[in-house]
């Protein structure tokens, strides 16, 4: 399929450019932050000269765009500079914080869509009768609770009421040691041959992952469900159905795979809120991934931490976006065409 | 004319309440927004609402005097709760009327001038507002700032803006091959009176199903910026939050955390069972 | 020549696509259209004849040729013409579904031209305006607060139409006008056309796929296929005498609602093939590939536009040998 | 012309009404019709649009909109009422007996799957259970052959988006024609395309029809399509037959007023008539007039035609009006 080489290759083109459009955002709003970055990163004690040797170091005397020139040809050898609340490199600590996130929303981002596409096809198919209604109701309370309302709730009830599931203490119990390999503990426990470890990570995972993904599960429920039902009176679908195709083949076929496009193609935009919102649940929850550090960061106002981050979050997004993008060009034969009219 | 005035009112009630849970959802919303014009008037204790120190009763559990508990200082949790509402309100309210009108401005010249510069800068633009993830962005402007309302408020809105900006590009972009376009702009009509005469209208009952349908989205992310303490700051409350102060004594003091989250998810409920009604309503206006 | 309103010379509009490909939508046309004439100007999907309109009323600037509308050249203008031309060259799109904003009321979207062409007209006066134009398309004066959601098909056509005659047109451009209606509905619509173009002295370029009806209103016919000119003639000599290949098989293949038609039409000529894309014309005669009648020339050489008859040209080698 | 009246009544439409349930209002769209077609028939539907032609093909197949309501009458096939069917013989019917080709070719296929996996489903389920692959493909190769289709190999791993508007109805036709249907439902066949395509698509189905021996049920907004290529005719106003009989006699001698008039509208190519239109509009369905729907329109609407419908009775030998004074000179 050369034609869906040539598009991931234009949507790569147009990411860096959005990267770089990125990067001059947050950059420009680091250094709009009052105060003086050199004395901020060596604290008030230190002797001017040191501070004005520092400044020197970092180009902080320079105008903006050459500090930006700076700066990226750094971050583009992967040095985003030292942290200066942690006083290590900020690449070190991403590496060593980003995996825990990372397979945090691994999993509120991606099991959870099977059951979005369950929930919103039962809908569809019982309309109005009470599973639909079952499911609709839920949907609208699930909705409308923010996130965070449910890490606390979940702590609440799993954690001090009916422990039966960890609630605080990271992402593995004690006892068990998993050497690290990809960074994702559940995936390095199967590595290592551990099913067990394998397991208590899981089930560390389930609440804060459970936590981020309720609301976009249910949302994307609701999202299938009205397109199987708008799609449900197209011509094509009539048509199968004269032809006394059965009815669950025409849907579990037919039906299907255009509804679940418009939902799988707002997946990205899923991905991008429970990174977001794992930054509060991981603090809910004790999770040893990005947030504490990126909290500490940006309240520290620790200039290449907060921009670190931020930049890294947006690779994955964008990564995340062409994936979204070329899942649904395999979905959608008509999204393989160079979209020129 | 004005019994035609009248046929659309009741056509439009009609759509509205054709799913009756949509009228529940109006009903919460006129009672919250009730709540929020009397505020202190109707709260049992006033005073409470603000910085007021009552050690005696403090850390109760709900009774008959105070149904929701006291907190920490002896404080009214039911009439902080109700006194926080006028904020959460307000909040969405201007966060929704600010970015709606620049969004719909940046869209709709991006969208008006499909395939030329403008376009691909706009929405590059937008697509780069988009691509950090909304809390990220709102925490981050939010702590450069001082953390309190007006700054959350302003966090918001540079991250919503982006979805109206698509709204409108969506709508423009495929409205400028209409012909009632075409021809104003064939018989020599101004850039003015095509953005706000011809497309706006076509517009706005999308735009305001989204700006329903959003409130509740924007007292979600409000709350989730007081939680992390970057919104309202003590003493005034904030059901953000007041549930992290909660967090703190969970188990034993559950009506700290427990009473202002339900708060949280009837508000949330409400608008979105509203949104809902009005999506219904402007919805299916053709034929 | 002083009665020609309006003279097309070699009129040609290409657009260039992004793989470097050209759509050759308009390639050299010269057409002509006399003070209170209609000329039907008829042709299938990618014949360019919609691309003919929008370089009439400015949308898009001609490639290459003159456009002289009362001796002045408005190729290259584009939307840059004058007012007063704007004015004078109206048009009335195909698809009454968007040719008016469905969040305006009829007032509203007749006070559009008005505004612009009638600048400081007083709102009394601009409402006797509105009244008047809907009264000339013989629609009630009721109409003016109606949103078009709540008339049909037929009568936002006609709307249109007044919403052109605001500005006191010489030429009106007709892009499929009632294409999209039922015939009850169409014949309202032309009846009323004819009507008006006695009345105002208006000329007509009619756009259409419709044979049949360009017998009952047209003066002249010509006929497009793929950017090109097949035909043109006086319409009473058009359909006795239909020469070019395509004509006659655009004529023969029309249904007919009655055995006295039947014996009009041509001989049966079957028609065959599809009509290639407008980015890929086939090399000499645009239409070779479907003709009957071939001549190895076709193939090679473009053939050009005949005087056969007074009035009557065709572009087809099968006409070349005398 | 061939001969009418000689095989067994294959679809046979009595007193069939169908209304539509809209927000809770009631539209009155299919009002009492009444036709028949025979085993080798084509039969013509004539009526503008909105006037429930397509209502009438879909209730055939009993695949109506979810919010159509029955309002009386059977619409029988081979005998069978179609809206008595248990699940077996419906699916039957469709699969064997009659198919629909749809007005719009390009809504009509999925725009997500290759024409192949469309077709090749539809035919597992009218072929005979255990039918291999390979001979699915090789049936539905050669019906592609049969409407025409250069390189069927080449359509079958087409998209829908692939292909242009005349081949995606060829594509239609062949889907519906593969499985040994006996009756086609053809809902405006080439209307959305250009005159000479048109001309193709409906020779193609005039051909099919007589050498498969099928029978055809053609809807069109057009006088000329319908008299063109169908043997018996059916005048549609507003939900009811106005008008039935041979073609030739129908068209050659309107004795309905609609007919007349919608016969005077039709541009013609003996040229330099323009006509009026009808006055007045389509009747509103979710009030209708109480007698002849026509009636309001009318210029010679008496009394008795605004309070009851007039009958569908036979006014020349074959040629059956629905109006009070038939037997006036229109």
């Amino acid at each position: 399929m050369p034609s869906l080489l040539v598009t991931i290759l234009k949507r790569l083109g147009w990411a860096s450019v959005v990267l770089v459009g990125l990067s001059i955002l947050i950059f420009s709003l680091v250094r709009i932050i009052p105060g003086d970055p050199a004395r901020l990163a060596l604290g008030p004690t230190a002797p001017e000269e040191v501070v004005e040797r520092y400044r020197e170091r970092m180009h902080y005397n320079e105008s903006l765009p050459v500090q930006y020139y700076f700066w990226l040809r750094d971050v583009l050898r992967g040095d985003f500079g030292l942290s200066t609340v942690t006083k290590r490199g900020v690449s070190q600590d991403l590496g060593e914080f980003m995996p825990a996130t990372l397979e945090l929303v691994i999993w509120a981002g991606i099991p959870p869509i099977f059951f979005a596409l369950l929930l919103g096809v039962l809908g569809a198919m019982y309309k109005n009768r009470w599973p639909d209604y079952l499911i609709r109701f839920s949907s609208y309370i699930i909705i409308a609770t923010p996130t965070f309302v449910w890490a606390v709730l979940f702590l609440l009830i799993f954690g001090y009421w009916l422990p039966i599931l960890p609630s605080i203490g990271g992402r593995l119990s004690m006892g068990f040691t998993v050497p690290p390999v990809t960074g994702l503990m559940v995936l390095d426990a199967l590595i290592s041959g551990q099913p067990d470890a394998a397991w208590d990570a899981f089930a560390h995972l389930l609440l804060p992952s459970l936590a981020l993904s309720l609301g976009h599960t249910m949302q994307e429920a609701r999202l299938t469900r009205s397109y199987m039902l708008e799609n449900g009176g197209k011509d094509y679908i009539t048509m199968v159905t004269s032809q006394g195709v059965p009815r669950d083949v025409v849907n579990r076929k037919f039906l299907l795979r255009p509804s679940v496009i418009p939902t799988v193609s707002i997946m990205g935009l899923d991905i991008a809120a429970i990174f977001g919102n794992a930054f509060l649940v991981e603090t809910i929850f004790n999770w040893p991934g990005m947030s504490r550090y990126a909290m500490n960061a940006i309240l520290g106002k620790d200039i290449n931490a907060v921009c670190g981050v931020v930049m890294v979050l947006g690779v994955i997004f964008i990564m995340t976006n062409l994936l979204v993008d070329v899942i649904v060009m395999i979905l959608d034969p008509r999204m393989r065409q160079s979209r020129s009219k | 004319m004005d019994e035609s005035w009248k046929e659309t009112l009741k056509r439009s009630w009609l759509k509205y309440s054709e799913s009756k849970i949509t009228v529940l959802g109006l009903a919460i919303v006129a009672g919250f927004v009730f709540l929020a014009l009397l505020g202190e008037r109707i709260v049992p204790y006033p005073e409470h609402i603000g910085s007021f120190v009552d050690f005696a009763n403090a850390s109760g559990a709900p009774s008959g005097a105070h149904p929701f508990g006291t907190d920490l200082i002896g404080r009214d949790v039911l009439s902080r709760i109700v006194g926080s509402f006028r904020n959460t309100l307000l909040m969405g309210v201007i966060v929704l009327c600010i970015s709606a009108p620049i969004g719909f401005m940046v869209g709709v010249i991006a969208g008006y001038n499909k395939g030329k510069p403008v376009d691909t800068v706009l929405m590059r633009l937008t697509d780069i507002f988009l691509a950090i993830p909304p809390l990220v962005l709102a925490l981050a402007i939010a702590s450069v700032l001082e953390p309190n309302m007006t700054n959350s408020m302003l966090a918001i809105t540079v991250m919503w803006w982006p979805w109206y900006a698509r709204l409108a590009y969506g709508v423009s972009s495929s409205l400028r091959t209409e012909n009632y376009i075409i021809y104003a702009e064939l018989t020599g009509v101004k850039l003015p009176h095509i953005i706000f005469r011809e497309i706006l209208p076509n517009c706005l009952s999308s735009m305001l199903t989204k700006m329903t349908l959003d409130m509740g989205y924007v007292i979600i992310m409000g709350a989730t910026l007081s939680y992390a303490g970057l919104g309202e700051q003590a003493p005034k409350p904030a059901l953000g939050s007041m549930i992290s102060q909660g967090v703190k004594y969970m188990p034993e003091q559950w009506w700290l955390t427990v009473f202002p989250a339900i708060a949280i998810i009837v508000l949330v409920l409400g608008f979105n069972l509203f949104g809902d009604g009005i999506s219904n309503m402007l919805g299916t206006d053709e034929s | 020549m002083s009665d020609k309103i309006l003279e097309i010379k070699h009129l040609k509009k290409y657009f260039a696509l992004k793989n470097r490909l050209t759509v050759k939508a308009v390639d050299d046309v010269s057409l002509e259209l006399g003070k209170g004439e209609t000329l039907g100007l008829v042709g299938e999907s990618g014949s360019g004849k919609s691309t003919i309109a929008y370089v009439l009323v400015g949308m898009y600037e001609a490639t290459e040729g003159d456009i002289l509308y009362k001796g002045e050249d408005l190729a290259k203008a584009g939307l840059y013409r004058t007012l007063k031309q704007k004015g004078e060259i109206q048009i009335v799109f195909q698809d009454p579904g968007s040719s008016l904003n469905p969040k305006r009321t009829i007032r509203k979207s007749l006070t559009v031209p008005l505004q612009v062409h009638d600048k400081g007209l007083s709102k009394p006066r601009m409402d006797a305006r509105v009244g008047e134009l809907l009264e000339a398309v013989g629609l009630p004066a009721e109409f003016a607060d109606k949103y078009p959601r709540a008339m049909g098909g037929g009568e936002r056509q006609l709307i249109s139409v007044a919403r052109a005659l605001a500005t006191h047109p010489s030429l009106v451009i007709l892009d499929e006008p009632t294409s999209a209606l039922d015939v009850s509905i169409q014949a309202k619509v032309i009846s009323k056309l004819v009507a008006l173009q006695k009345e105002l002295m208006l000329s007509y370029l009619f756009i259409t796929h419709d044979l049949s009806l360009m017998r009952n209103v047209a003066d002249r016919v010509a006929i497009l296929y793929l950017g090109r000119l097949c035909e043109q003639a006086p319409a009473a000599d058009f359909f006795e005498k239909p020469l070019h290949p395509y004509t006659r098989m655009l004529l023969s293949s029309i249904p007919v609602a009655t055995s006295e038609e039947e014996e009009l039409k041509p001989a049966k000529i079957l028609s065959t093939g599809e009509i290639p894309s407008p980015v890929n014309v086939p090399p000499g005669c645009a239409f070779h590939q479907r003709c009957k009648d071939m001549l190895p020339v076709c193939a090679a050489e473009r053939p050009v536009m005949r005087e056969v008859s007074p009035g009557h040209e065709v572009c087809c080698h099968l006409y070349n040998a005398n | 012309m061939r001969d009418i009246g000689e095989g067994g009544i294959l679809l046979d439409i009595k007193g069939f009404s169908v209304s539509f349930d809209v927000y809770g209002k009631v539209s009155h769209v299919l009002d009492g019709i009444t036709f028949r077609v025979r085993s080798g028939e084509r039969v013509g539907l004539v009526g503008e649009s909105g006037c429930g032609k397509t209502t009438t093909l879909k209730a055939v197949l009993r695949v109506l909109p979810k919010n159509a309501v029955i309002g009386g009458g059977n619409v029988l096939f081979d005998g069978r009422d179609v809206f008595g069917m248990a699940g077996p013989e419906l699916d039957d019917m469709r699969r064997r007996g009659a198919g629909m080709i749809f007005q719009d070719p390009s809504s009509a296929l999925n725009p997500v799957f290759s024409v192949k996996s469309q077709f090749l489903t539809a035919l597992k389920y009218a072929n005979p259970a255990g039918t291999s692959k390979t001979r699915l493909y090789e049936i539905a190769v050669d019906a592609l052959d049969s409407v025409m289709l250069p390189d069927p190999h080449r359509i079958m791993d087409s998209f829908p988006y692939q292909l242009s508007g005349g081949m995606k109805q060829r594509v239609c036709i062949a889907m519906t024609i593969a499985a040994g249907r006996r009756l086609l439902l053809a809902d405006e066949p080439g209307t959305s395309l250009d005159v000479t395509i048109q001309d193709q698509i409906l020779r193609l189905i005039n051909k099919l029809v007589s050498e498969k021996g099928l029978s055809v049920v053609m809807v069109s907004h057009s006088v000329g399509v319908i008299r063109e290529s169908t043997d018996y005719v059916n005048i549609m106003y507003a939900g009811t037959v106005v008008e039935s009989g041979a073609t030739g006699d129908v068209f050659g001698n309107p004795m309905h007023p609609y007919t007349a008039a919608l016969m005077s509208c039709v541009p013609k190519l003996t040229g330099r008539n323009i006509a009026h239109g009808i006055p007045g509009r389509v009747p509103d369905y979710m009030n209708p007039p109480a007698g002849c729907r026509f009636a309001p329109r009318c210029p010679r609407a008496k009394g008795a035609c605004h309070e009851r419908k007039p009958p569908h009775a036979e006014a020349a030998p074959g040629h059956y009006v629905s109006c009070y004074f038939a037997s006036e000179a229109v």
